[in-house]
């Protein structure tokens, strides 16, 4: 289990290692001059060299990605361009409001998608069925800013009911929360149906139900332990469908995220923004991955991590 | 039961599946969805009233303000006074040039790297897969936008991108097809004739990941067309004045609360067609039932 | 217990009366009936055995009498059962609840996916216990207790804390027995309870469901196609045929004086142990004498194994090297002689079908195979391909060994384009040959597998096997999956091949009834390595060790008039294959007891490794 | 050598700003609090770094320059300074400092400050944006390459006296030392807080920071130590960021904001005019702003000129303006008609695209041709382009757009051969001083055409630049009419060549809540934007 966990953990590195190259070979190629940015209008270009040199830009590639990378080993992600703070205060800051948005995210999801998926197989070709089907069908098929744009349209403008964004109360997480996680209940709500369904064929349902137990202990006590694995699976993928759509969330509902940093900081090429920030979001998805499979072997004991 | 499984599996007979397709009310509510789009897309220069980049004097109040839905303009005007209808039925062609271009790439990069990782195994699967994992680690979205700046975008460029970014979902899929296919008694058996590995998988191994990956293109449609609007909508994919359903809420995303119709109506028309993929290719999965293929 | 035994028991005569029972299959092309107007009665403490071919409609019977069918595929769509002036296919949801498990326990086939596989055997016996509730934990826990002991497991107390897979098939079998006893019920339905098991571990369930009969007085219903399990079980055989009942009667009749044709077929079919005695050549030939050409006698063997070792690595740590390792194979020798079937034969994971594979070099191995003295070990996929000319291979599963999106002509054909030997009507005309060689007409050939039945699958695959004229083909459990009648057609053509063509075998099986039949000679195999060798009438007229003794013991015969064998004691769990790095497997030295007869190890050592039951 | 005592500007000044609020202006109660909306984050508060919309009036309120603007003009008047005297020959200028000017860490400002804020802007290490407007200053050269410490035209003649030497005659002086760049802060703090001091910012302003929470807020409270009684009329400013500006108006509607710092938002703007309810609270006035095309005159074929000239007459500004819903007034030529110079009878090229087919046909290219022209990709600056687009292709030119964030645009207008046309909307010039000089020099001079220059016309007329720079040197205030008149000719001269085709002057309209008073200017202040935070006050504490 350490000796897993120690494993998973040097993937976690090498993998992170593998983006922070090819993000840095990509924010190498985007056409735009930081130095130019910072030196500003009236700058002279004795001025803007000056800038360059200062900030390693004139070295060589390879000499510029070590020192980024010499940098990150001492948990040093730079400092921004533009904004001039430290990029790890920039994240840390706003990290909060994400991971709150997030948590809203997963609540809805896991409430919406869970509760639909499972009513959905037990009623399995029934209307009920087929119209939360149909719904989680639009969940995976909406685009998050029009649902966004929708709910802010209906809920906010139309009936009052919620601040049209903004953060700080527990009424400004709503509207962003449902769109955010209306895409993964969707997703969890059909995975949930076909799971369950499938475990409700297995053969151990047969045998709890000849021993006659209620429905409700078949499916609470035999059927959902088994039908939650391949979801615990999905968490990985889900923080990485939260990390694109934060970007898309936080623009539309104004969320002080990184989703905001990130997009303000692409706008601006802003590279230690963007580099710190795929970071942590791939961090986040590689982590979430890793916790998906050590959280499994605690619901099935078939799986031995080794 | 096997025996009837089997039936249903056999991939030879096509018609069948169409046919098949047809039976599902919701397939077919799908099928008919893409039926319009992609006739509106091919006919537009005929379908659409107006000229969908000409930007009518009367087109907006003397305010400036874009007009609602009226005789004129059914759906209204944008906010530099063209026809939303038209736009809309030429943004259709965007959509699904991206779609099927941007799919068909990903498809083909993403069945490559996941059929050899998974047949050769060794260093072959090491490093395909290794990079593999390393492209689902990256936030989508981050690197689409990221490559979306560096190629100053236009609609192939954004194909590109989106292909890109897509082809590692393809790819873990084939991967695992490829490996439980590989390990099947008829793959084995093929080995034991002494059949190469050319024989085993353009032979064996390719028409059995057919239907999986039918099903995947048809749910990659989907999730391009999203992506597409995703990137048009935060102003870094297909370029003005190409209307595209993304570009057209992104110009006029500030306006939902006074002209509400430039926003939903191209936000309807994306949940639509992406809809109408998702629902086809899950009534493909189920039709084609690539998990369930051949095992008993 | 007592509740239910108190159940009122005057109406009808047994305890379960099943009338007109008629189950339909929603299938594509409309409503199919799988059991057409069943009618039995299951008498009060007696076994009824529902015996047929493999869709035949018994397991349907059995799941529809405790409406579990598979819903909304099928259903009961007449008849009723009455259990205790009830009819029980009537009953609502939350009536037919109270009857399963309090007043039916029922069995599956498959005891490796009938427990659910995330809870502890503890939870899901109580569960079983409770679950019609009004129990204290500590009533439950002692039930539970009580149960494995019932069921013969050793260790209950630590047993109730494992998962099921952490137990092998037979344990959880008797786990399910445990649950499906947990409430008392007067009836116990097993469909194919010991089917997937080893005949060893079956011998002991089949004793134990016996045991637990006689202890508890309940009577059972039990589903089988082995009429050797029927003739050890029966006190009444109903044997079905494609949904319908041919024949009803007390075991005694059935074995002795079969009524309808279709039973006696079923009975010539299943092979026999023993019934082989005193011949030295298989049953074919022995059957047509001359028929065959004479056992070229030469020295020269067509492969030869020395020391094949083959062992898996478990890959573990932070760098993922082996921390563990698998001895599937572990020092095996043997030779084929031209004309000559080997029989490997022994239990699921003793390396019977690893050893087959290596020598057709499917999996890496050590030690030193030679085909036609050729040597094979480290060739790769090309240089392979002449020695594959020389042997081929059948699998256990001929559904799964073919391609089931190529027409089956193209699968026979393959084989030659692979090797270049055949094309255009050439290579129509040898794969129409090998078709009819084998039984099949050659207006099929364009047809796909999944249009043939089992056996004639089996055919395809012996007739793709035989496109490139092989000196020895390697026969994986080929008959394994079939019916007993296809199972005999099969086992005829294979004998018919080899008289015709001087055709070697080496024929890998678990059935010692099978073997019996087929082979000159015979290796028993255990955890990896050979315990004997020698000529069919040593090991089966003589058998030396006592792992060979306790296989053959263990098969069921079909034959009721033979005392039933006694129950037997606890039951235990195989040895794991599975060792540390440093582990070096002693080394057995066979000895030679005359005649070619070998056997291997120090006696007590292996004596120690199981006990056989005493006939 | 002439003195021009300042204490009689001053006072006049004063005066001034008296006048603007005759009726209450003495007895205007300080205290209450106002809430402003900004959508971007405040990057930093450093007075040598901040160059944003957001943060350059807040840091205005935090800290204090030698010279400022009186409120609501563009009128100059010293802050810091008591009095100053400009040399003959306009290359001296000495500045005496008033008394009890403190920091807001208790510490009293000295000249050696001064001396030490304009070095550190110019200082490379400080990678200010501004440091180009120091150049004037003996030493800058020296100083600007890292080669010397400070500047050796600044001289610290006693605590409150400094006097600086300049390289050559320079008339915006007096500007450049009004701007942030040159704004005062105290070493100490500098030095302590290191490259944080934009998070940590201390000066000698009327407010000083209280709170900053990243990304979310943050909160001024006014410095009671601040040297000018009365200013600033609020105890505190709340700054909310991250607030898209519908929202911010939506808010302002609901009393839970007072004014949203990036003003109205276009979707907005046509129900909020015509809503009676806001008629009063709506201000409208000019800003030193035009939005221009670009054309790069080294690039085919817009070496030629009338193919400039062409798209000059094609591009129709009237549709344009109604397309941001008449929020600025068509523009004819580079400056803005608030900014001295501005040539109120010069007509332009009118709006004929006949006359513009004829000119491409003159050019050989009556075929049209094909180019492109870049925008940056916030709204509403691609549908300008694509109006622009669309009258272009009316004369035969067909341009596709390329759409892009504004680091890349900047980028790509920095090349010599990348783009052919720049649409300057969302990165337009906005005067940082208001003198006509500011219009020249980076964005139409020769010295902005170089690779990662500002002047994306590459447009580079050496005569003119002969002429800006004797402009430049008229220091004279006697001689502004003259001065002012040259740069007239200038900018006509300009617009004879047509580098750049002139689309219009944005207009700033402010809304404020009905709790903020103040004289209607403070709210259009040039300078000061979107309020001028010093001197806006809270109705509800009067």
């Amino acid at each position: 289990m350490l000796a897993y966990v120690a494993r998973r953990l040097i993937q976690t590195a090498l993998i992170l290692l593998g983006i922070s190259f090819v993000t840095f070979v990509l924010l190498y190629l985007v056409p735009a001059d930081p130095a130019r940015q910072i030196a500003g209008r009236s700058a002279t270009a004795a001025t803007v060299e000056n800038i360059r040199e200062q900030l390693g830009l004139n070295l060589p590639f390879y000499e510029q990605y070590l020192r980024y990378l010499g940098g990150l080993l001492n948990g040093d992600l730079g400092r921004s361009y533009l904004q001039k703070t430290e990029v790890s205060e920039l994240i840390a800051s706003r990290l909060p409001a994400s991971l709150l948005l997030m948590v809203g995210a997963i609540f809805c999801e896991l409430v919406l998608g869970l509760t639909m998926g499972v009513v959905a197989a037990l009623k399995r070709g029934s209307r009920t069925d087929d119209t939360l089907m149909i719904a989680s069908f639009v969940g995976v098929s909406a685009p998050q800013f029009v649902i966004g744009i929708l709910l802010l349209y209906v809920f906010a403008v139309k009936l009052g009911w919620f601040p049209i964004g903004g953060y700080g109360t527990f009424a400004h997480l709503i509207l962003p929360s449902i769109t955010l996680g209306f895409l993964g209940a969707g997703w969890y709500s059909r995975m949930m149906r076909s799971s369950l369904i499938d475990v409700l064929r297995q053969d151990y349902i047969r045998t709890a139900r000849a021993t006659g137990l209620t429905r409700a202990r078949v499916l609470f006590g035999h059927a959902l332990p088994n039908a939650i694995l391949p979801i615990i699976a999905m968490i990985g993928i889900d923080i990485g469908l939260f990390m694109s759509g934060i970007v898309v969330v936080e623009s539309v509902f104004g969320w002080p995220g990184i989703g905001q940093l990130a997009w303000q900081a692409i706008q601006r090429v802003d590279i230690p923004i963007i580099m710190g920030v795929t970071l942590v979001s791939a961090c986040a998805i590689v982590l979430g991955n890793l916790l998906a499979d050590l959280i499994t072997p605690l619901i099935d004991p078939r799986i031995k991590l080794r | 039961m096997s025996q009837t499984l089997a039936e249903k599996n056999t991939g030879a007979e096509t018609p069948s599946v169409v046919m098949r397709l047809l039976r599902r009310p919701l397939a077919l509510t799908g099928l008919i969805i893409i039926a319009v789009v992609v006739l509106a897309a091919v006919f537009a220069p005929w379908l659409a009233p107006y000229n969908p980049y000409e930007q009518f004097f009367e087109g907006l109040t003397i305010e400036g303000a874009p007009l609602p839905p009226n005789a004129q303009f059914w759906f209204g005007t944008d906010l530099v006074g063209r026809d939303l209808f038209s736009r809309l039925i030429y943004g259709a062609q965007t959509s699904l040039i991206i779609g099927v271009v941007a799919n068909g790439i990903a498809v083909v990069i993403g069945s490559a790297v996941g059929i050899s990782a998974g047949y050769f195994r060794g260093w072959v699967d090491t490093v395909l897969m290794r990079f593999t994992d390393l492209m689902m680690a990256f936030p989508a979205l981050l690197l689409a936008i990221v490559l979306a700046a560096i190629f100053s975008p236009s609609l192939w460029i954004v194909a590109m991108v989106i292909a890109m970014v897509n082809w590692v979902q393809i790819a873990r899929v084939t991967y695992t097809e490829t490996r439980s296919i590989a390990e099947r008694d008829f793959v084995v058996a093929e080995r034991a004739m002494g059949a190469g590995a050319g024989r085993i998988l353009f032979r064996h191994i390719l028409p059995h990941l057919l239907s999986t990956i039918i099903v995947w293109a048809t749910l990659g449609i989907a999730t391009t067309v999203l992506l597409e609007a995703t990137l048009s909508f935060l102003g870094i994919g297909v370029q003005p004045p190409i209307p595209s359903w993304g570009n057209i809420i992104f110009e006029n995303q500030t306006y939902f609360t006074s002209a509400p119709w430039l926003v939903f109506i191209p936000g309807v028309a994306i949940l639509a067609l992406a809809l109408a993929f998702n629902l086809v290719g899950d009534a493909l999965r189920d039709i084609l039932d690539p998990t369930q293929q051949g095992r008993h | 217990m007592t509740k239910a035994r108190a159940m009122n028991m005057t109406a009808g005569t047994g305890l379960l009366e099943v009338s007109g029972l008629t189950v339909q299959v929603a299938t594509p092309s409309g409503a199919r009936t799988v059991v057409d107007d069943l009618s039995f009665t299951l008498e009060s403490g007696k076994t009824l055995c529902i015996a047929g071919e493999s869709g035949s409609g018994k397991s349907m019977t059995a799941l529809s009498l405790m409406q579990l069918l598979p819903k909304p595929m099928a259903r009961v769509s007449a008849g009723t059962a009455s259990l205790a002036g009830r009819d029980i296919l009537a009953l609502s949801e939350a009536e037919m609840r109270q009857v399963r498990g309090r007043h039916i326990g029922m069995i599956f086939q498959e005891p490796m996916t009938s427990l659910n596989p995330v809870l502890s055997v503890g939870k899901q016996l109580s569960g079983a216990i409770s679950a019609h509730g009004g129990l204290s934990d500590s009533t439950i826990r002692s039930r539970a207790l009580e149960l494995l002991d019932q069921v013969q497991i050793p260790e209950p107390e630590r047993r109730l804390k494992q998962y099921p897979h952490e137990l092998s098939g037979g344990m959880r079998q008797r786990v399910v027995i445990a649950m499906a006893l947990a409430q008392s019920p007067q009836i116990l339905i097993a469909d194919e309870p010991t089917t997937a098991l080893d005949v060893t571990v079956q011998a002991q369930i089949l004793a134990l469901i016996r045991k637990l009969q006689a202890d508890l007085g309940i009577s059972v219903i039990m589903i089988t196609h082995d009429m050797g399990v029927v003739a050890e079980m029966a006190d009444d055989v109903l044997v079905m045929q494609h949904g319908r009942m041919v024949e009803h009667s007390p075991a005694s009749v059935i074995f002795s004086k079969p009524e309808h044709a279709y039973t006696s077929e079923l009975l010539a079919a299943v092979p026999r142990l023993g019934e082989m005695t005193g011949t030295t050549e298989p049953k074919r030939v022995a059957a047509r004498p001359g028929t065959g050409p004479e056992k070229p006698l030469t020295a020269e063997p067509l492969v030869s194994v020395k020391d094949l070792t083959v062992r898996f690595d478990i890959k573990g740590g932070i760098l993922q090297r082996p921390v563990q390792r698998v001895h599937a194979v572990e020092g095996v020798s043997f030779d084929i002689m031209p004309g000559e079937t080997l029989s490997l034969v022994g239990e699921s994971g003793c390396g019977k079908s690893t050893t087959g594979k290596a020598l057709l070099n499917l999996i890496p191995w050590q030690g030193d195979i030679r085909v036609g003295g050729r040597p094979t070990y480290g060739l790769g996929p090309r240089a392979m391909r002449p020695v594959l000319r020389d042997v081929q291979m059948i699998f256990q599963d001929p559904y799964a060994s073919l391609d089931p999106r190529m027409r089956v002509g193209d699968l026979v054909a393959e084989p030659l384009q692979i090797h270049g030997l055949a094309s255009g009507s050439e290579l129509e005309d040898r794969v129409a040959y090998l078709f009819k060689r084998v039984g099949l007409s050659t207006d099929q050939m364009r047809r796909y597998p999944h249009e043939f039945s089992g056996g004639q699958r089996q055919r395809i695959c012996i007739a793709r096997a035989l496109s490139l004229s092989p000196k020895l083909i390697v026969a994986d459990e080929s008959v394994a999956a079939l019916d007993v009648s296809i199972q005999a057609q099969v086992l005829d053509l294979l004998q018919d091949i080899q008289n015709e063509t001087g055709m070697s075998y080496l024929f890998i099986s678990h059935d010692m009834a099978v073997v019996e039949q087929i082979s000159h000679r015979v290796a028993v195999m255990y955890m990896g390595r050979f315990v004997e060798m020698g000529s069919r009438s040593q090991i089966f007229e003589n058998p030396q060790h006592d792992y060979t003794k306790k296989l053959m013991a263990a098969v069921p015969v079909a034959d009721p008039s033979r005392p039933r064998r006694a129950f037997m004691e606890k039951a235990e769990d195989l040895p794991s294959p599975v060792h540390g790095l440093d582990y070096v497997p002693p080394r057995h030295t066979p000895y030679d007891i005359g005649g070619g007869h070998m056997v291997w190890g120090d006696r007590k050592e292996i004596n120690t490794s199981g006990s056989a039951g005493r006939i | 050598m002439r003195n021009l005592l300042l204490a009689g500007v001053a006072a006049a000044a004063l005066s001034t700003s008296a006048m603007l609020a005759p009726a209450f202006a003495q007895d205007i109660k300080q205290g209450g609090s106002m809430t402003v909306t900004y959508k971007d984050d405040v990057s930093t508060l450093d007075p040598a770094i901040g160059y944003d919309w957001q943060n350059w009036s807040m840091i205005k309120s935090l800290f204090d320059g030698l010279m400022d603007y009186v409120p609501g003009t563009t009128e100059l008047r010293p802050e810091i300074a008591e009095s100053y005297e400009i040399s003959d020959d306009g290359t001296v200028f000495t500045f005496k400092l008033r008394d009890g000017v403190k920091f807001h860490n208790g510490r009293d400002l000295t000249a050696e400050d001064v001396k030490y804020s304009i070095e550190r802007t110019v200082n490379p290490k400080t990678q200010s944006p501004g440091a180009g407007f120091f150049g004037s200053i003996k030493g800058f050269e020296e100083a600007s390459s890292g080669d010397a410490d400070g500047l050796s035209g600044i001289t610290v003649v006693d605590d409150h006296t400094i006097k600086f030497e300049l390289s050559r005659p320079d008339a915006t002086f007096l500007h450049v030392l009004a701007l942030n760049f040159a704004h005062v802060v105290p070493k100490e703090e500098v030095e302590k807080h290191g490259a944080d001091f934009g998070k940590h910012p201390v000066g000698s302003g009327a407010f000083r920071l209280a709170e900053w929470t990243l990304g979310q807020r943050l909160v001024f409270e006014r410095f009671e130590d601040y040297w000018n009684p009365g200013v600033p009329k609020l105890d505190q400013i709340i700054f909310e960021v991250g607030q898209e500006p519908v929202v911010a108006l939506l808010r302002l509607q609901n009393g839970e904001v007072d004014v949203p710092g990036d003003g109205i938002p276009p979707a907005k703007f046509i129900e909020v005019k015509n809503d009676p309810k806001f008629k009063d609270l709506i201000i409208q006035g000019g800003q030193l702003h035009t939005g221009y095309v670009t054309m790069n005159v080294k690039m085919e074929p817009f070496d030629k000129p009338e193919v400039r000239k062409a798209v000059n007459m094609a591009i129709n500004k009237d549709r344009i303006l109604r397309i941001i819903n008449g929020r600025a007034v068509a523009a004819n030529q580079p400056l803005p008609p608030s900014m001295p110079g501005y040539a109120k009878d010069y007509e332009g090229y009118a709006y004929d695209p006949e006359a513009a087919k004829a000119l491409l046909a003159e050019a050989g290219l009556a075929d049209g041709f094909e180019t492109e022209l870049y925008v940056m990709n916030t709204d509403p600056q691609p549908r300008i382009a694509q109006a622009i687009q669309q009258d272009l292709k009316a004369i035969g030119i067909n341009a596709s757009i390329k759409s892009l964030a504004q680091a890349n645009v900047i980028a790509a207008g920095g090349e010599e051969d990348q783009a052919p046309m720049i649409w300057s909307g969302g990165m337009a010039w906005i005067a940082d001083f208001p003198d006509p000089s500011n219009f020249y020099g980076p964005i139409l001079g020769c010295d902005g055409a170089v690779p990662g220059g500002w002047n994306w016309a590459w447009y580079c007329n050496e005569d003119l630049d002969a002429m800006a720079k004797d402009a430049d040197a008229m220091v004279d205030p006697e001689k502004a009419g003259e001065r002012e008149a040259m740069w007239r000719d200038i900018y006509l001269k300009v617009m004879e060549d047509a580098p750049w085709a002139p689309i219009f002057n944005e207009e700033r309209f402010t809304i404020r809540s009905e709790r903020i008073g103040g004289d209607d200017k403070l709210f259009v202040d040039p300078v000061h934007i979107p309020v001028h935070y010093d001197e806006v006050f809270a109705k509800d504490v009067q």
